[in-house]
């Protein structure tokens, strides 16, 4: 099933950030969003993957079926990699960790504590995540910072081979991740103060 | 579930996870108040039923910072949130973790400090007893507080702030049961309300817990 | 078997106790020392290899 | 050839493997002897009856409590001064040690103060002062656990110890101001000048003594090597990190 | 000098900055007072000092965590090091700065908590003068404990266990004088021994604070 | 009087990262670090600032000279901007912050609280908080994160009157800023593990 953005407006702090946002991501797609710095793209994630609400608009296909990686990783500094992997393996009703832990080669690191990782080292690991999730859909905020060249190719396999098995992917990022896939930029759907309905102090106004 | 549960008591072990220090606190503020209230054995044993359970209950409260803000600060309620456990479970859990982190301790050291307080004979059994039923409520309890105030920066005093006033029933029960105990009456009927008060709690706080949570992750 | 008379519960419980938690410190302190000698020869071993 | 060479953590190694065995048995001798003789062969006292047998636990315990504080507090000292890695180790080692002594002469203590002021416990000065003294190798050890880097960990606790000596000596003049006790003042020769228990009594207690203070150097010198092969496993883990 | 402290105190006023937490809490562990020994107005009247002091020491406990965590995530810690004003100076203003945010309000409230608990006419005078004596060696020694346990993610529970044996001196002398005081003794050897302990420790923990504080930032 | 470092050798987590950097900053110049994440900047920088003593090595000039910033800010969410630069500026005994702030065109904003900023923004005030220390030698710590085009040059626009007024600075950047200044990489300095000499570990190896 595909994931469908019709009309959504979005608010951060209670001001509306985007409005009219429509896209949809099909299986075996992704899309990548762009914008400038605080055009919104976090605000809107956050909504897909149903942290926040939507000042108004319809979003379909996001119940149940999200994986989110968000700007931190959800990582604990006291627990081995291993550790962590099957800790989120087991909420998502999974138990398999091998192939996410050789997709990012974390093999050699299995056993450190999270803590004593090296940032790159730590967002494989975040990314390893999505793998042992099951879920048809990635929402991703800027997947790659603090990862290498070698690690972004790594994850660039690992989303080709989830879009191959029919998943989808929505990717929020400023950089080239070489990913065959379609660009959505934000920018045109900026709210205007004028447009501004919806948000949560429009009675004062 | 399990492997959250698993997960909690496994932080809590690991170094700098803070397991056996709501129990170092509470055996500190019971030295203290000998200290501060003089040191003659009857005042003390008038007193110890009382003074376990604020005790206890301090010990409990100020353990509850860390039950969700250090989830919040890494991310990982975000991502509980959309994970396929329903929230209310997973703050059960939670709920669940930390008493069997900090409310079991207390409950299983409170005769040892009874001793040192002197409490009569009598009373241990009460102590003991209004203990194990009232600290669940005190964690579940705290687990809202401790959603009320996730976002806010060392939100430690206002959280407490905030639950104290939500303890004073557990308190007033525990307290009453374990003081009659002491002077050899029947605690049955506070100790019953006690429990009324733990079972409410545990059906129905996760519920407010969840939706607040909810609305500050927003 | 020494006579303890009224206070052999005292007594022994005493001794029970001390010696209990000697005991337990005594092999706590070997269990982490062999811990401690095996994690190091594990890491000079791959180091060497 | 100086002592400080022994701050060398490798010497150190050596040394100390050399001297445990004899340690170890001397140590556990002298603790079999002691113990055996005063539980099996010494009269009851007129007074106290059978009860002055916990004596062969708890003074030497108590006493263990106290010297392995201090013993912390000189070896903090060194390592703020002069740097010697063993000296914080063989701090952090004897914590464990000293808490547990802590712990079994409150125990001895309040197992005999049932018998003998009908009471487990009073809030005598010397009891409470020990308690305070539990509190703060509680502290130590927490601080020990929670810190990271073992170099930062160390000059902090180091800290805590010089400082926390300072108020544990004001604490036992504080509880001496706020309570007057029940408890019995020293008869160690070295404090009195004189001593106060019978020969028959005194022998077995000695020899105790004299067991735990060795038991304690044979743990502390086996645990000061322990953290010393852990701090050698992190740094060399370290190393192999740094040149990949 | 005053820069800092006029900052630390404007930081406190502002929304969120904890002034006046520190009070609620002392009112609440107060007002649980009766809840957990029972309502008899002789007994509470016996233990009101105590309770006072107590519930004083863990208010000022309590509010401890932000004196420099705060400071420290922010980075404010690494550039006031690197600032012309030594560290210890800094760090004794910060404890003036929080005895004036915390302490000196709970000197303030005493009284009136002292009537909440049935505390003897004759006490209010020492139990005033106790606090006012003894809450700025709360708050220089407690800034020893929040320079220790700065770096620790939530110290706050490890950093109470630290600080309470430390606190314990100026317990007993203080809780000392505030009870003689009420049952109409004279108390001025206590308070003499609690002013030396006050003065003692201001003269000579900003140097230990700074001594830790140097090394966590390293 | 010049920043002169010799033979400097500095650690993190007790292990050593560089060994043997020498270089000398004198008046009126500005010298760049550069070097692959990881290298060992920070720590050097922090070494030189005084936060954490050099294994060996000697650092001369630097004295109560210099003014640091770092990764994080020191900002108070709660202080106006105004209020947040005037408690720097009297902390180092100075009194002026208009010059400050008419740098980094922080004027529209004096009244805004610290708080409310954006991430760019809050790195200019960061920024202008070097210009209120009256401190001759800058130490800078990637100073330019989060900062668009405009508020680069601004920056090095008061880097540069910095150093016309004989100031010094030494700035660890991986972007280019657009100062003249020469460059130093510390990539060949870094530690080998046989040159790993008084580590604080070292004698448990
Ligand atoms: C539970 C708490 C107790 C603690 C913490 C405690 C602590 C100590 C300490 C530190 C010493 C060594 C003092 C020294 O030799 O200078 C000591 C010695 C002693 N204690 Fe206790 N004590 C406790 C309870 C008792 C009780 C209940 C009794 C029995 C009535 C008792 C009888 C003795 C005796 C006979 C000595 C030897 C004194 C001597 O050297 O002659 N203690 N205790
Ligand atoms: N707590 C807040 N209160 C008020 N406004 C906020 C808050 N957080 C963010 N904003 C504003 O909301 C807007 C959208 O922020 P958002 O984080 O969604 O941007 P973004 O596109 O993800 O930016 P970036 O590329 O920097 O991650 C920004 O203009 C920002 O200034
Ligand atoms: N707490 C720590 N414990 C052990 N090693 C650490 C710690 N912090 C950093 N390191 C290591 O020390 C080395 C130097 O770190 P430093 O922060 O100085 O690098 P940097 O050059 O500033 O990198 P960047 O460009 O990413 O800021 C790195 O290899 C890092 O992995
Ligand atoms: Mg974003
Ligand atoms: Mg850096």
């Amino acid at each position: 099933m595909a994931l469908c953005i019709q009309g959504v407006a979005v608010a951060r702090g209670g001001v509306p950030v985007l409005s009219g946002v429509s896209f949809t991501v099909a299986p075996g797609t992704a899309l990548i969003l762009r914008g400038p710095n605080g055009a919104g793209k976090t605000t809107l994630l956050r909504t897909i993957a149903g942290l926040q609400p939507p000042l108004s608009g319809r979003i379909d296909g996001a119940e149940e079926t999200i994986a989110y990686a968000g700007h931190a990783d959800g990582l604990k500094a006291m627990l081995s990699v291993t550790e962590n992997l099957t800790f989120w393996a087991q909420v998502f009703g999974q138990s398999d960790i091998d192939a996410a832990l050789a997709a990012y080669q974390l093999d050699p690191l299995a056993d450190r504590l999270a803590g004593t990782l090296s940032a790159g080292q730590k967002r494989r690991l975040g990314l390893a995540r999505l793998m042992v999730t099951g879920r048809p859909i990635w929402v991703l905020d800027e997947p790659t910072v603090s990862l290498d060249a070698q690690a972004v190719a790594m994850f660039a396999q690992a989303v080709t081979a989830h879009l191959a098995a029919g998943g989808m992917a929505l990717i929020a990022t400023h950089i080239d991740l070489g990913l065959n896939a379609e660009t959505f930029d934000i920018t045109p759907y900026r709210a205007q103060p004028e447009q501004r309905s919806g948000a949560s102090d429009e009675a004062f106004l | 579930m399990i492997a959250l549960l698993r997960r909690d008591l496994m932080l809590a072990f690991r170094a700098g996870g803070g397991f056996g220090l709501g129990l170092a606190f509470f055996l500190i503020v019971t030295v203290l108040v000998p200290f501060s209230v003089g040191p003659q054995s009857d005042l003390l044993s008038t007193i110890a039923p009382g003074v376990l359970w604020l005790g206890a209950l301090l010990a409990c409260l100020l353990s509850l910072d860390r039950l969700l803000a250090l989830d919040f600060e890494d991310g990982t309620l975000d991502l509980l949130a959309t994970a396929p456990l329903p929230l209310e479970a997973a703050l059960s859990i939670k709920a669940l973790s930390h008493w069997l982190t900090t409310g079991l301790p207390l409950v299983i050291a409170a005769p040892v400090l009874g001793v040192m307080l002197n409490l009569a004979p009598a009373g241990f059994i009460w102590v003991i007893a209004s203990l194990a039923l009232g600290t669940p409520a005190l964690s579940v309890i705290g687990t809202f507080g401790a959603a009320l105030t996730v976002g806010i920066k060392r939100g430690g005093l206002l959280m407490s702030l905030l639950v104290l006033p939500l303890y004073v029933p557990t308190l007033i029960f525990g307290a009453e049961a374990a003081r009659r105990g002491a002077i050899g009456l029947d605690g049955t009927t506070p100790l019953i309300l006690l429990a009324g008060i733990t079972l409410g709690t545990i059906a129905l706080m996760p519920f407010a817990s969840a939706a607040v949570l909810r609305m500050t992750l927003r | 078997m020494p006579e303890l008379g009224k206070y052999a519960t005292e007594v022994l419980a005493a001794y029970g106790a001390s010696l209990t938690l000697l005991a337990g410190l005594v092999l706590l302190t070997l269990r982490k020392g062999r811990r401690a000698r095996a994690e190091l020869a594990r890491i000079e071993a791959r180091k060497d290899a | 050839m100086s002592l400080w060479e022994y701050a060398n953590p490798v010497k150190f190694l050596g040394l100390s493997a050399r001297l445990q065995p004899y340690l170890w048995a001397a140590a556990g001798l002298c603790v079999t002897v002691g113990l055996v003789w005063g539980f099996f062969w010494t009269p009851d006292d007129f007074r106290q009856g059978s009860t002055v047998k916990i004596i062969y636990l708890h003074v030497p315990a108590a006493l263990m409590a106290i010297n392995a504080w201090f013993m912390m507090l000189v070896t903090s000292l060194i390592w703020l001064v002069r740097r010697h890695h063993v000296s914080a180790l063989a701090a952090k080692a004897a914590a464990p040690v000293g808490i547990t002594m802590t712990l079994i002469a409150l125990v001895t203590g309040a197992i005999w103060g049932q018998p003998m002021w009908g009471t487990w416990w009073a809030w005598d000065p010397r009891l409470t002062s020990f308690l305070i003294l539990f509190l703060f190798y509680l502290g130590y050890i927490a601080l020990w656990e929670a810190i990271d880097d073992p170099d930062t960990a160390a000059d902090l606790t180091s800290v805590l110890c010089l400082v926390g000596s300072v108020f544990a000596v004001l604490s036992r003049y504080a509880v001496n101001f706020w309570n007057q006790g029940l408890h019995q003042g020293t008869s160690v020769p070295v404090a009195t000048g004189g001593r106060t228990v019978a020969d028959v009594f005194w022998y077995p207690l000695l020899i105790s003594m004299v067991g735990f203070g060795l038991l304690f150097l044979a743990l502390v010198l086996y645990r000061t090597g322990t953290e010393i092969r852990l701090r050698r496993s992190r740094a060399l883990l370290a190393r192999s990190r740094g040149d990949a």
